[in-house]
């Protein structure tokens, strides 16, 4: 059937956002744009464990990445500052 | 007056108890679904999380006594390891044996594969294992956030 | 062009290329491949239902097969909790 | 019959939130300020998302008529990913619109702006 | 009659995935914060529908739970940023 | 008390609509459309009553109107009406995306709805409709400020703007629901 070439085409182009949206968090240079970059890799990072069938991993990463992480960057980014040094 | 606006605060407290269900459903449906203990625990965790950002942390924190917390957390811990040396005492010998899973006088409770599997009250200590894991998982997620967000927080007298 | 950007234009294109060809190389949807699979899963697969009880063979493995591992997990759990309070815990007076 | 009807609705549903989704993702490009981009990235997704949930339900419910006791919980499932959109989108739009004024990004070629007087109030307050 | 959707699903798929590009590059070019997380918002939603999209082609109901969890947890990232943009403490 | 069960009963529906496809219980005979096993009952009312005891008094607050039969048919009619609302809005957010006509503003209305639940559900519900974006709103007198991405120049005439202009009839419809 012709699903199987539409797979393949899912399979590569999810990584290669989840590698720009990783790229962008170190490029930015204000913190909470890189915040904000992270957790859309967490959260493109969790639909490619889906999409990879890994629900265990996908509901963790959900959990974790898409809520906790971002809390905690965004607190430690309130209680210092928000610009990157050079 | 730390805290977001009204309709944030009414749709957090709608959401609430609906992100709690669930997050229990998954932790209790972890030998049948995807899910477990960790996954659940998160997913709680995060639901309490989104009350503290709503509500802010100075309130949070006037509605929680933190020894409160510390004993929820110690209880899963000794939970967990109460079941694992349950199995040296009831079953063979070894350690996180599943001595429940064809039980002798618990038929009515843990049927084990009696029924079919598919049903809630098989797989004999799993289940109470991801009760324990997750008891564990929420409170320590929450206290993280919890006292990162009020350390950093200026109280009224404070400058 | 400096010998950083250089170096982070390599790592990029190699991680990249790393993805692409694990993407292309993973097994089509839902197909089990019975013949090169290690004995050990071949084992789990096999016997969890009827050992444990249960349908989800990771739960099973996690909390039954390998239980000190979980309690290892929990013992690190523990101590980042611990340490975090112990950092930022605000001192009543 | 009933079955083609279904397949009619789920090809037509598809299509309605593809396009949205697709238009939501055309807005955020075109417009020009934070308000007017909210505008297309709430209301065109969450319009989207009803559409192809929707379609899923339909499948769901034929599944289920069909003798595939799947297609409830299917259905189930996905009216309560719905409900969870409903609920929570327009609420993270309202928090993102309010955190955007406050941090001062003015409204592009605003005709009025009754707001811009409220928050120098507070501040005077203190 | 059809027997299932498979490959309109995918297709609808691959579109879902092009609005997520679209959506990455206001995360980029965006002036200001609030127009990153307006991206960062848009992607949310459209993962959760390609979530249900998934589920309903692989016929396995249990993975519509992980888009349930996604549309109840997705939302409190953007409360934590939006709180940080208000400058409110937490 | 009455929180609890309000909140336990709330619990109880959702995580029965979560786990149906059991065997003990069935409703409809071979459809199979709603069923469920013993165990899972008992685990729902036990996880039910944990919820309840810990969300009571985050997700009740005060008034039990809500709680009455009548509200919630009341409540479906107005999807209908927000459903049709939001087909229009969406057209009209098309029609602003492919022609770039836009004339925006921040405008005050004051509905004067009292409770909690009106004012968020006339929030959203206006989020969710042609043209509108709620942004703030004054935590004393309930009014809300609106980002308006067509305005009108008749409704500049009073201050604050007339609800009708903004909202459509959401007003009488949440008034109707919550009040």
């Amino acid at each position: 059937m012709e699903v199987e070439w539409l797979t393949y085409l899912i399979h590569i182009i999810v990584p290669i956002i989840i590698v720009i949206a990783a790229a962008l968090a170190v490029v930015f240079k204000d913190l909470i744009a890189a915040a904000i970059a992270v957790a859309a890799m967490s959260l493109l990072l969790s639909l490619e464990f889906y999409i990879l069938q890994a629900p265990d991993v996908a509901i963790a990463e959900a959990g974790v990445g898409a809520c906790l992480t971002t809390a905690i960057l965004i607190i430690a980014i309130r209680a210092t500052k928000r610009e990157e040094e050079a | 007056m730390s805290g977001m606006s009204r309709i944030v605060k009414t749709m957090a407290s709608v959401t609430f108890p609906l992100a709690l269900i669930y997050g229990l459903y998954i932790i209790a449906h972890g030998h049948l679904t995807p899910g477990g203990g960790f996954q659940g625990g998160a997913v709680v965790a995060s639901a309490c999380i989104m009350i503290l950002v709503a509500y802010g942390s100075v309130w949070t924190m006037g509605k929680i006594k933190e020894k409160r917390l510390s004993a929820f957390e110690s209880l899963g811990a000794l939970g967990f390891i109460c079941l694992a040396f349950f199995g040296l005492i009831f079953g063979a010998n070894y350690f996180f044996n599943n001595f429940l899973v064809h039980p002798e006088g618990l038929d009515i409770i843990f049927n084990g594969t009696a029924k079919g599997l598919s049903n809630i009250n098989t797989a004999g200590v799993i289940p109470l294992m991801n009760f324990a894991v997750g008891l564990k998982v929420i409170v320590g997620l929450f206290a993280i956030v919890l006292v990162m967000a009020y350390a950093t927080t200026k109280l009224k007298g404070e400058k | 062009m400096s010998i950083r950007n250089i170096v982070a234009v390599t790592f990029f294109a190699v991680v990249a290329l790393f993805l692409i060809f694990g993407a292309l190389m993973t097994h089509p949807f839902g197909e089990f491949d019975e013949d090169n699979t290690p004995e050990m899963d071949q084992y789990i697969i096999d016997n969890t239902q009827s050992e444990t009880g249960a349908d989800n063979v990771v739960t099973a493995v996690v909390f039954d097969y390998r239980g000190f591992d979980t309690l290892g997990e929990a013992t690190v759990l523990f101590t980042a909790v611990a340490g975090v309070i112990l950092i930022f815990r605000r001192v009543k007076k | 019959m009933l079955g083609q009807i279904a397949d009619i609705l789920v090809y037509l549903f598809l299509i309605l939130g593809v396009f949205f989704n697709l238009l939501a993702g055309v807005g955020l490009l075109r417009f020009p300020d934070v308000y007017t981009r909210l505008h297309a990235g709430t209301k065109c997704t969450t319009f989207g998302s009803i559409f192809i949930c929707g379609s899923v339900i339909i499948f769901g419910v034929r599944m289920w008529l069909m003798g595939d006791t799947n297609g409830s919980t299917l259905t189930i499932h996905t009216a309560g990913v719905l409900i969870a959109i409903l609920l929570t989108n327009p609420t993270g739009a309202h928090a993102i619109a309010r955190a955007a004024h406050r941090s001062g990004v003015k409204p592009f070629g605003a005709v009025i702006d009754d707001l811009a007087e409220k928050p120098a109030k507070k501040e005077a307050e203190k | 009659m059809i027997e299932n959707f498979a490959t309109e699903y995918y297709i609808v798929l691959g579109f879902l995935l092009l609005a997520i590009v679209i959506a990455l590059i206001r995360v980029i070019k965006g002036p200001t914060a609030p127009d990153r997380v307006v991206g960062l918002d848009t992607i949310n939603t459209i993962v959760i529908v390609g979530m249900v999209i998934f589920g309903a082609v692989t016929q396995n109901v249990i993975y519509i739970d992980v888009a349930i969890i996604y549309a109840l947890l997705s939302f409190i990232s953007t409360l934590f940023i939006a709180k940080y943009l208000e400058g409110g403490e937490f | 008390m009455l929180a609890f069960i309000v909140t336990f009963v709330l619990c109880f529906v959702a995580y029965l609509m979560l786990t149906t496809g059991g065997a003990d219980i069935v409703f409809l005979g071979d459809w199979k459309i709603l069923s469920w096993d013993y165990a899972e009952i008992i685990f729902g009312i036990i996880l039910s009553l944990i919820v309840a005891i810990v969300a009571r008094k985050i997700f009740v607050k005060k008034s039990f109107r809500m709680a009455n039969p009548v509200r919630w048919f009341v409540f479906i009619g107005y999807l209908f009406y927000f459903f049709y609302e939001m087909t229009k809005a969406n057209f009209d957010v098309a029609y602003r995306v492919i022609t770039g006509k836009i004339n925006p503003g921040i405008v005050r209305i004051s509905p004067d709805l009292k409770t909690d639940l009106g004012i968020t559900m006339l929030a959203n519900s206006i989020t969710l409709t042609p043209g509108t974006l709620s942004v703030d709103i004054d935590e004393d007198k309930n009014d809300l400020y609106i980002h308006w991405i067509n305005v009108k120049k008749e409704a500049l005439e009073d201050k604050p703007v007339n609800c009708k202009f903004v909202c459509a009839n959401f007003e009488k419809w949440v008034r109707r629901v919550t009040e």
